[in-house]
Protein backbone atom coordinates (compact mmCIF):
# COMPACT_ATOMS: atom_id res chain seq x y z
CA UNK A 1 0.00 0.00 0.00
CA UNK A 2 1.44 3.32 -1.37
CA UNK A 3 -0.20 7.08 -1.00
CA UNK A 4 -1.37 10.14 0.31
CA UNK A 5 -4.09 9.74 3.02
CA UNK A 6 -5.65 12.40 5.34
CA UNK A 7 -6.88 10.58 8.34
CA UNK A 8 -4.62 9.70 10.92
CA UNK A 9 -2.22 6.66 10.76
CA UNK A 10 -2.99 3.12 11.94
CA UNK A 11 0.81 1.83 12.01
CA UNK A 12 -0.38 -1.68 13.74
CA UNK A 13 -2.68 -2.36 11.22
CA UNK A 14 0.24 -1.70 8.69
CA UNK A 15 2.38 -4.12 10.77
CA UNK A 16 0.01 -6.78 10.87
CA UNK A 17 -0.91 -6.59 7.46
CA UNK A 18 3.30 -6.87 6.68
CA UNK A 19 3.58 -9.88 8.71
CA UNK A 20 4.12 -12.89 6.69
CA UNK A 21 5.04 -16.83 6.84
CA UNK A 22 8.01 -16.36 4.37
CA UNK A 23 9.36 -13.07 6.66
CA UNK A 24 11.58 -13.24 9.58
CA UNK A 25 11.83 -9.07 10.04
CA UNK A 26 9.45 -6.41 10.31
CA UNK A 27 11.26 -2.91 10.46
CA UNK A 28 8.87 0.09 10.55
CA UNK A 29 10.06 3.00 10.67
CA UNK A 30 7.28 6.50 11.90
CA UNK A 31 8.32 10.20 11.47
CA UNK A 32 6.29 12.20 13.90
CA UNK A 33 5.85 16.08 14.92
CA UNK A 34 8.15 16.99 16.94
CA UNK A 35 7.96 20.04 19.14
CA UNK A 36 11.41 22.30 18.68
CA UNK A 37 11.65 25.77 20.38
CA UNK A 38 12.86 28.72 20.06
CA UNK A 39 13.43 32.06 21.45
CA UNK A 40 10.43 31.39 23.71
CA UNK A 41 7.98 29.88 21.58
CA UNK A 42 7.30 26.67 20.05
CA UNK A 43 6.00 24.75 17.31
CA UNK A 44 2.19 23.99 17.53
CA UNK A 45 1.75 21.55 14.82
CA UNK A 46 2.62 20.49 11.49
CA UNK A 47 1.02 20.96 8.79
CA UNK A 48 1.08 18.85 4.95
CA UNK A 49 0.45 19.39 1.61
CA UNK A 50 0.92 16.92 -1.14
CA UNK A 51 0.97 17.29 -5.46
CA UNK A 52 -1.26 14.31 -6.30
CA UNK A 53 -1.03 12.21 -7.99
CA UNK A 54 2.44 12.68 -8.73
CA UNK A 55 3.35 11.98 -4.52
CA UNK A 56 1.03 8.67 -4.65
CA UNK A 57 2.85 7.50 -7.68
CA UNK A 58 6.76 8.70 -5.67
CA UNK A 59 5.90 6.57 -3.10
CA UNK A 60 5.11 3.60 -5.52
CA UNK A 61 7.88 4.05 -7.26
CA UNK A 62 9.74 3.93 -4.26
CA UNK A 63 8.48 0.98 -3.33
CA UNK A 64 9.63 -0.45 -6.70
CA UNK A 65 13.38 0.84 -6.34
CA UNK A 66 13.42 -1.08 -3.13
CA UNK A 67 11.80 -4.41 -4.99
CA UNK A 68 14.61 -4.06 -7.32
CA UNK A 69 17.13 -3.49 -4.58
CA UNK A 70 16.45 -5.78 -1.81
CA UNK A 71 14.58 -9.12 -1.06
CA UNK A 72 11.67 -7.68 0.45
CA UNK A 73 8.23 -9.63 1.07
CA UNK A 74 6.37 -6.61 1.73
CA UNK A 75 6.44 -2.65 1.46
CA UNK A 76 4.45 -0.36 2.43
CA UNK A 77 4.76 3.61 2.72
CA UNK A 78 1.97 5.85 3.54
CA UNK A 79 1.77 10.08 3.70
CA UNK A 80 -0.51 12.26 5.72
CA UNK A 81 -1.70 15.21 4.92
CA UNK A 82 -3.20 18.09 6.75
CA UNK A 83 -2.49 19.44 10.26
CA UNK A 84 -0.54 16.55 12.34
CA UNK A 85 -0.10 17.50 16.09
CA UNK A 86 2.70 16.56 18.54
CA UNK A 87 3.46 13.10 18.28
CA UNK A 88 1.07 12.08 15.38
CA UNK A 89 2.55 10.34 12.58
CA UNK A 90 3.12 11.96 9.30
CA UNK A 91 4.68 9.10 7.65
CA UNK A 92 5.26 5.37 8.20
CA UNK A 93 7.16 3.23 6.38
CA UNK A 94 7.06 -0.72 6.67
CA UNK A 95 9.19 -2.84 4.78
CA UNK A 96 9.21 -7.22 5.58
CA UNK A 97 12.14 -8.89 4.62
CA UNK A 98 13.02 -12.96 5.23
CA UNK A 99 16.45 -11.14 7.10
CA UNK A 100 16.49 -8.15 8.53
CA UNK A 101 19.46 -6.27 7.28
CA UNK A 102 17.15 -5.53 4.04
CA UNK A 103 14.51 -4.65 5.85
CA UNK A 104 16.49 -1.97 7.78
CA UNK A 105 18.32 -0.71 4.91
CA UNK A 106 15.19 -1.26 2.54
CA UNK A 107 13.53 1.24 5.39
CA UNK A 108 15.89 3.80 6.45
CA UNK A 109 16.12 4.10 2.12
CA UNK A 110 12.58 4.85 1.85
CA UNK A 111 13.02 8.01 4.18
CA UNK A 112 15.89 8.97 2.35
CA UNK A 113 13.99 8.81 -0.75
CA UNK A 114 10.65 10.78 0.00
CA UNK A 115 12.82 13.74 1.62
CA UNK A 116 14.12 13.93 -2.11
CA UNK A 117 12.09 12.97 -4.72
CA UNK A 118 8.28 12.78 -3.22
CA UNK A 119 6.38 16.37 -3.80
CA UNK A 120 5.11 16.75 -0.29
CA UNK A 121 5.55 19.99 1.95
CA UNK A 122 5.18 21.05 5.49
CA UNK A 123 4.94 24.02 7.42
CA UNK A 124 5.70 24.56 10.78
CA UNK A 125 3.09 26.60 12.77
CA UNK A 126 4.70 28.29 15.49
CA UNK A 127 2.83 29.73 17.84
CA UNK A 128 4.18 33.18 16.44
CA UNK A 129 3.66 32.31 12.75
CA UNK A 130 4.54 30.09 10.46
CA UNK A 131 7.48 28.56 8.14
CA UNK A 132 7.64 26.52 5.32
CA UNK A 133 10.47 23.78 6.07
CA UNK A 134 13.20 24.19 3.09
CA UNK A 135 11.95 27.68 1.59
CA UNK A 136 12.13 29.11 4.62
CA UNK A 137 9.10 31.38 3.26
CA UNK A 138 6.64 32.14 5.51
CA UNK A 139 5.18 34.95 8.53
CA UNK A 140 7.61 34.04 11.78
CA UNK A 141 10.44 36.72 12.22
CA UNK A 142 13.86 34.98 11.57
CA UNK B 1 -4.03 27.43 -22.43
CA UNK B 2 -1.68 25.48 -20.12
CA UNK B 3 -2.61 25.31 -15.78
CA UNK B 4 -0.08 26.07 -13.39
CA UNK B 5 -0.51 24.80 -9.51
CA UNK B 6 2.02 26.26 -6.93
CA UNK B 7 2.57 24.39 -3.80
CA UNK B 8 3.81 24.95 -0.46
CA UNK B 9 5.94 28.37 -0.19
CA UNK B 10 5.71 29.03 -3.80
CA UNK B 11 2.13 29.41 -3.50
CA UNK B 12 2.57 31.54 -0.16
CA UNK B 13 4.94 33.85 -2.62
CA UNK B 14 2.48 34.04 -5.58
CA UNK B 15 -0.50 34.47 -3.34
CA UNK B 16 -2.34 31.90 -5.33
CA UNK B 17 -2.46 28.15 -6.27
CA UNK B 18 -3.60 28.05 -9.23
CA UNK B 19 -3.25 29.81 -12.37
CA UNK B 20 -3.83 29.72 -16.20
CA UNK B 21 -1.71 30.83 -18.68
CA UNK B 22 -1.94 31.61 -22.95
CA UNK B 23 1.16 29.70 -24.25
CA UNK B 24 2.39 28.80 -27.78
CA UNK B 25 2.06 24.82 -29.23
CA UNK B 26 5.70 23.84 -27.81
CA UNK B 27 6.82 26.08 -25.70
CA UNK B 28 9.64 25.03 -23.01
CA UNK B 29 9.18 25.59 -19.43
CA UNK B 30 12.05 28.10 -20.02
CA UNK B 31 9.81 30.50 -21.76
CA UNK B 32 6.40 30.01 -19.27
CA UNK B 33 9.01 31.15 -16.65
CA UNK B 34 8.71 34.73 -17.27
CA UNK B 35 5.11 35.04 -18.20
CA UNK B 36 4.90 33.59 -14.12
CA UNK B 37 6.93 36.15 -12.83
CA UNK B 38 5.51 39.32 -14.45
CA UNK B 39 2.33 38.40 -12.84
CA UNK B 40 3.51 37.57 -9.56
CA UNK B 41 6.86 38.99 -8.98
CA UNK B 42 7.34 37.47 -5.43
CA UNK B 43 8.23 34.33 -7.33
CA UNK B 44 11.11 35.49 -8.98
CA UNK B 45 14.07 35.45 -5.88
CA UNK B 46 13.10 31.62 -5.31
CA UNK B 47 13.99 30.44 -8.98
CA UNK B 48 17.47 28.58 -8.42
CA UNK B 49 15.83 26.99 -5.30
CA UNK B 50 12.41 25.16 -7.58
CA UNK B 51 11.60 22.36 -9.45
CA UNK B 52 9.03 21.71 -11.93
CA UNK B 53 6.86 19.21 -13.33
CA UNK B 54 4.72 18.62 -16.37
CA UNK B 55 1.75 16.62 -16.55
CA UNK B 56 2.63 14.84 -12.92
CA UNK B 57 6.30 14.33 -13.97
CA UNK B 58 9.68 16.25 -13.23
CA UNK B 59 10.86 18.33 -16.37
CA UNK B 60 14.07 20.17 -16.95
CA UNK B 61 13.49 23.94 -18.21
CA UNK B 62 13.83 23.04 -21.67
CA UNK B 63 11.15 20.24 -21.54
CA UNK B 64 8.50 21.08 -23.69
CA UNK B 65 4.87 22.24 -22.51
CA UNK B 66 1.64 23.19 -24.64
CA UNK B 67 -1.88 23.84 -24.68
CA UNK B 68 -4.13 21.25 -21.86
CA UNK B 69 -0.63 20.78 -20.04
CA UNK B 70 -0.36 20.61 -16.72
CA UNK B 71 2.40 22.74 -15.07
CA UNK B 72 3.21 22.29 -11.15
CA UNK B 73 5.55 24.79 -9.85
CA UNK B 74 7.63 22.90 -6.80
CA UNK B 75 9.60 24.32 -3.62
CA UNK B 76 12.24 22.24 -2.03
CA UNK B 77 10.39 19.10 -0.94
CA UNK B 78 10.31 18.60 2.75
CA UNK B 79 8.29 15.14 3.58
CA UNK B 80 8.52 12.92 6.08
CA UNK C 1 9.71 -1.19 28.99
CA UNK C 2 11.69 -3.98 28.87
CA UNK C 3 11.18 -7.73 29.32
CA UNK C 4 10.17 -11.51 28.50
CA UNK C 5 6.34 -11.86 28.29
CA UNK C 6 4.25 -14.73 27.71
CA UNK C 7 1.80 -12.93 25.98
CA UNK C 8 1.27 -12.12 22.41
CA UNK C 9 3.67 -8.42 21.87
CA UNK C 10 1.01 -4.96 20.82
CA UNK C 11 3.47 -3.68 18.68
CA UNK C 12 0.87 -0.34 17.90
CA UNK C 13 0.18 0.09 21.65
CA UNK C 14 4.29 0.01 22.01
CA UNK C 15 4.58 2.03 19.31
CA UNK C 16 2.17 4.96 20.58
CA UNK C 17 3.69 4.67 24.04
CA UNK C 18 6.94 5.42 22.40
CA UNK C 19 5.59 8.66 20.46
CA UNK C 20 6.76 11.85 22.31
CA UNK C 21 6.61 15.32 21.39
CA UNK C 22 10.26 16.00 22.08
CA UNK C 23 10.67 13.15 19.19
CA UNK C 24 10.30 13.30 15.56
CA UNK C 25 11.10 9.19 14.31
CA UNK C 26 10.52 6.17 16.11
CA UNK C 27 11.95 3.10 14.63
CA UNK C 28 10.59 -0.67 15.29
CA UNK C 29 11.93 -3.82 14.51
CA UNK C 30 9.83 -6.88 14.85
CA UNK C 31 10.94 -10.63 14.78
CA UNK C 32 8.50 -12.83 13.15
CA UNK C 33 8.75 -16.95 12.96
CA UNK C 34 9.17 -17.29 9.41
CA UNK C 35 8.88 -20.40 7.90
CA UNK C 36 11.62 -22.36 6.31
CA UNK C 37 11.18 -25.60 3.94
CA UNK C 38 14.02 -28.33 3.16
CA UNK C 39 13.18 -31.21 1.76
CA UNK C 40 9.68 -31.37 1.97
CA UNK C 41 9.13 -30.26 5.23
CA UNK C 42 8.84 -27.07 7.21
CA UNK C 43 8.77 -24.78 10.28
CA UNK C 44 5.79 -24.95 11.96
CA UNK C 45 6.35 -22.95 14.81
CA UNK C 46 8.58 -21.65 17.26
CA UNK C 47 9.45 -22.50 20.57
CA UNK C 48 11.38 -19.84 22.34
CA UNK C 49 12.80 -20.19 26.59
CA UNK C 50 14.78 -17.99 28.81
CA UNK C 51 16.48 -17.73 31.44
CA UNK C 52 14.94 -14.93 33.96
CA UNK C 53 15.81 -12.95 35.23
CA UNK C 54 18.44 -12.37 33.93
CA UNK C 55 17.11 -12.35 30.19
CA UNK C 56 15.20 -9.14 31.87
CA UNK C 57 18.05 -7.65 33.21
CA UNK C 58 20.00 -8.71 29.95
CA UNK C 59 17.29 -6.52 27.93
CA UNK C 60 17.71 -3.57 30.82
CA UNK C 61 21.30 -3.80 29.93
CA UNK C 62 20.71 -3.32 26.07
CA UNK C 63 18.60 -0.25 26.92
CA UNK C 64 20.99 1.01 29.09
CA UNK C 65 23.80 0.94 26.74
CA UNK C 66 21.45 2.55 23.61
CA UNK C 67 20.87 5.54 26.20
CA UNK C 68 24.64 6.00 26.63
CA UNK C 69 25.59 5.52 22.92
CA UNK C 70 22.69 7.63 20.99
CA UNK C 71 20.65 10.67 22.19
CA UNK C 72 16.96 8.62 22.23
CA UNK C 73 13.79 9.49 24.29
CA UNK C 74 12.91 6.24 24.47
CA UNK C 75 13.73 2.66 23.85
CA UNK C 76 11.49 -0.74 24.88
CA UNK C 77 12.29 -4.33 23.95
CA UNK C 78 10.03 -6.87 24.67
CA UNK C 79 10.70 -10.63 23.85
CA UNK C 80 8.01 -13.35 23.98
CA UNK C 81 8.56 -16.71 25.21
CA UNK C 82 6.54 -20.34 24.84
CA UNK C 83 5.16 -21.21 20.99
CA UNK C 84 5.23 -18.02 18.57
CA UNK C 85 3.41 -19.47 15.07
CA UNK C 86 4.16 -18.38 11.61
CA UNK C 87 3.99 -14.55 11.18
CA UNK C 88 3.73 -13.70 15.21
CA UNK C 89 6.22 -11.42 16.47
CA UNK C 90 9.27 -12.89 19.02
CA UNK C 91 10.56 -9.81 19.83
CA UNK C 92 9.67 -6.07 19.44
CA UNK C 93 12.61 -2.83 19.42
CA UNK C 94 10.87 0.51 19.94
CA UNK C 95 13.49 3.75 19.43
CA UNK C 96 11.95 7.02 19.47
CA UNK C 97 14.75 9.74 19.26
CA UNK C 98 14.35 13.75 18.28
CA UNK C 99 16.60 12.50 14.61
CA UNK C 100 15.78 9.44 12.68
CA UNK C 101 19.19 8.24 12.13
CA UNK C 102 19.65 7.31 16.04
CA UNK C 103 16.70 5.91 16.09
CA UNK C 104 17.37 3.66 13.36
CA UNK C 105 21.14 2.65 14.36
CA UNK C 106 19.53 1.69 18.08
CA UNK C 107 17.25 -0.09 17.12
CA UNK C 108 19.88 -2.04 14.85
CA UNK C 109 22.19 -2.64 17.67
CA UNK C 110 19.67 -3.77 19.63
CA UNK C 111 18.47 -6.82 17.71
CA UNK C 112 22.09 -7.87 17.53
CA UNK C 113 22.70 -7.24 20.90
CA UNK C 114 19.56 -9.65 21.82
CA UNK C 115 21.55 -12.45 19.59
CA UNK C 116 24.34 -11.71 21.60
CA UNK C 117 24.22 -11.79 25.63
CA UNK C 118 20.36 -11.96 26.62
CA UNK C 119 20.11 -15.69 27.47
CA UNK C 120 16.99 -16.72 24.91
CA UNK C 121 16.89 -19.80 23.36
CA UNK C 122 14.61 -21.40 19.94
CA UNK C 123 13.91 -24.61 18.93
CA UNK C 124 12.37 -24.75 15.76
CA UNK C 125 9.41 -27.48 15.38
CA UNK C 126 9.53 -28.94 11.94
CA UNK C 127 7.23 -31.49 10.58
CA UNK C 128 9.40 -34.39 11.28
CA UNK C 129 11.23 -33.06 14.48
CA UNK C 130 12.86 -29.99 15.99
CA UNK C 131 15.85 -28.61 16.36
CA UNK C 132 17.26 -25.89 18.86
CA UNK C 133 18.67 -23.48 16.69
CA UNK C 134 22.43 -22.90 17.14
CA UNK C 135 23.06 -25.89 18.94
CA UNK C 136 21.61 -28.32 16.37
CA UNK C 137 20.64 -30.26 18.83
CA UNK C 138 16.94 -32.07 18.34
CA UNK C 139 14.65 -34.78 16.80
CA UNK C 140 15.11 -33.55 13.37
CA UNK C 141 17.60 -36.13 11.11
CA UNK C 142 20.26 -34.19 9.52
CA UNK D 1 24.35 -27.74 47.91
CA UNK D 2 24.15 -25.79 44.71
CA UNK D 3 21.65 -25.69 41.93
CA UNK D 4 22.57 -25.66 38.50
CA UNK D 5 19.96 -25.02 35.45
CA UNK D 6 19.86 -26.48 32.70
CA UNK D 7 18.53 -24.41 29.44
CA UNK D 8 17.60 -25.30 25.68
CA UNK D 9 19.69 -28.20 23.92
CA UNK D 10 21.70 -28.36 27.44
CA UNK D 11 18.35 -29.09 29.38
CA UNK D 12 17.73 -31.58 26.17
CA UNK D 13 21.01 -33.34 26.54
CA UNK D 14 20.58 -33.87 30.05
CA UNK D 15 17.18 -35.11 30.47
CA UNK D 16 17.16 -32.74 33.03
CA UNK D 17 16.27 -28.52 33.68
CA UNK D 18 17.52 -28.24 37.18
CA UNK D 19 20.35 -30.25 39.01
CA UNK D 20 21.33 -30.10 42.85
CA UNK D 21 24.95 -30.86 43.87
CA UNK D 22 26.72 -31.25 46.53
CA UNK D 23 30.35 -28.31 46.72
CA UNK D 24 32.73 -27.02 48.02
CA UNK D 25 33.06 -23.55 49.69
CA UNK D 26 35.15 -21.72 47.15
CA UNK D 27 34.68 -24.49 43.91
CA UNK D 28 35.38 -23.18 40.38
CA UNK D 29 33.03 -23.68 37.45
CA UNK D 30 35.29 -25.58 36.07
CA UNK D 31 35.43 -28.09 39.30
CA UNK D 32 32.12 -28.51 39.16
CA UNK D 33 31.90 -29.38 35.02
CA UNK D 34 32.98 -33.14 35.51
CA UNK D 35 30.70 -33.79 38.63
CA UNK D 36 28.23 -32.73 36.08
CA UNK D 37 29.42 -34.45 33.13
CA UNK D 38 30.06 -37.00 35.10
CA UNK D 39 26.19 -37.72 36.02
CA UNK D 40 25.16 -36.13 32.48
CA UNK D 41 27.52 -37.39 29.66
CA UNK D 42 24.83 -36.19 27.14
CA UNK D 43 26.66 -33.01 28.22
CA UNK D 44 29.90 -33.46 27.53
CA UNK D 45 30.42 -33.17 23.78
CA UNK D 46 29.17 -29.39 23.99
CA UNK D 47 31.17 -28.25 26.55
CA UNK D 48 32.90 -25.56 23.62
CA UNK D 49 30.03 -24.16 22.99
CA UNK D 50 28.42 -23.81 26.70
CA UNK D 51 28.37 -20.21 28.50
CA UNK D 52 28.08 -20.14 32.18
CA UNK D 53 26.34 -17.60 34.72
CA UNK D 54 26.58 -17.53 38.67
CA UNK D 55 23.59 -16.30 40.50
CA UNK D 56 22.24 -14.74 36.78
CA UNK D 57 25.35 -13.11 35.74
CA UNK D 58 28.33 -14.71 33.14
CA UNK D 59 30.90 -16.05 34.62
CA UNK D 60 34.31 -17.77 33.58
CA UNK D 61 35.65 -21.07 34.33
CA UNK D 62 37.48 -19.60 36.73
CA UNK D 63 34.87 -18.17 38.42
CA UNK D 64 34.22 -18.79 42.28
CA UNK D 65 30.49 -20.83 43.21
CA UNK D 66 30.01 -22.18 46.50
CA UNK D 67 26.88 -23.53 48.48
CA UNK D 68 23.63 -21.77 47.98
CA UNK D 69 24.52 -20.52 44.57
CA UNK D 70 22.27 -20.40 41.41
CA UNK D 71 24.44 -21.73 38.30
CA UNK D 72 23.05 -21.61 34.73
CA UNK D 73 24.20 -24.11 31.75
CA UNK D 74 23.77 -21.64 28.69
CA UNK D 75 24.32 -22.72 25.11
CA UNK D 76 24.69 -20.12 22.69
CA UNK D 77 21.63 -17.73 22.44
CA UNK D 78 19.53 -17.67 19.65
CA UNK D 79 17.07 -15.29 20.80
CA UNK D 80 15.42 -12.70 17.80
Amino acid sequence: MFGIVEEKIDVGAMIGAASRPDCGAVCTFVGTTRVDESGGNSVEYLEYEAYRPMADRKLEEIGAEIRSRWDVGHVSIVHRVGRVDPAEASVAIVVASPRRGPAFEASRYAIERIKEIVPIWKREVWSDGYVWVGSQVGTRQA
Amino acid sequence: MIEVLLFGAAADRAGTRKVRLEVEEDSTLAEIWPLLTDRYPGLCPMRDTLAFAVNGEYARMDGRVGPGDEVAVLPPVSGG
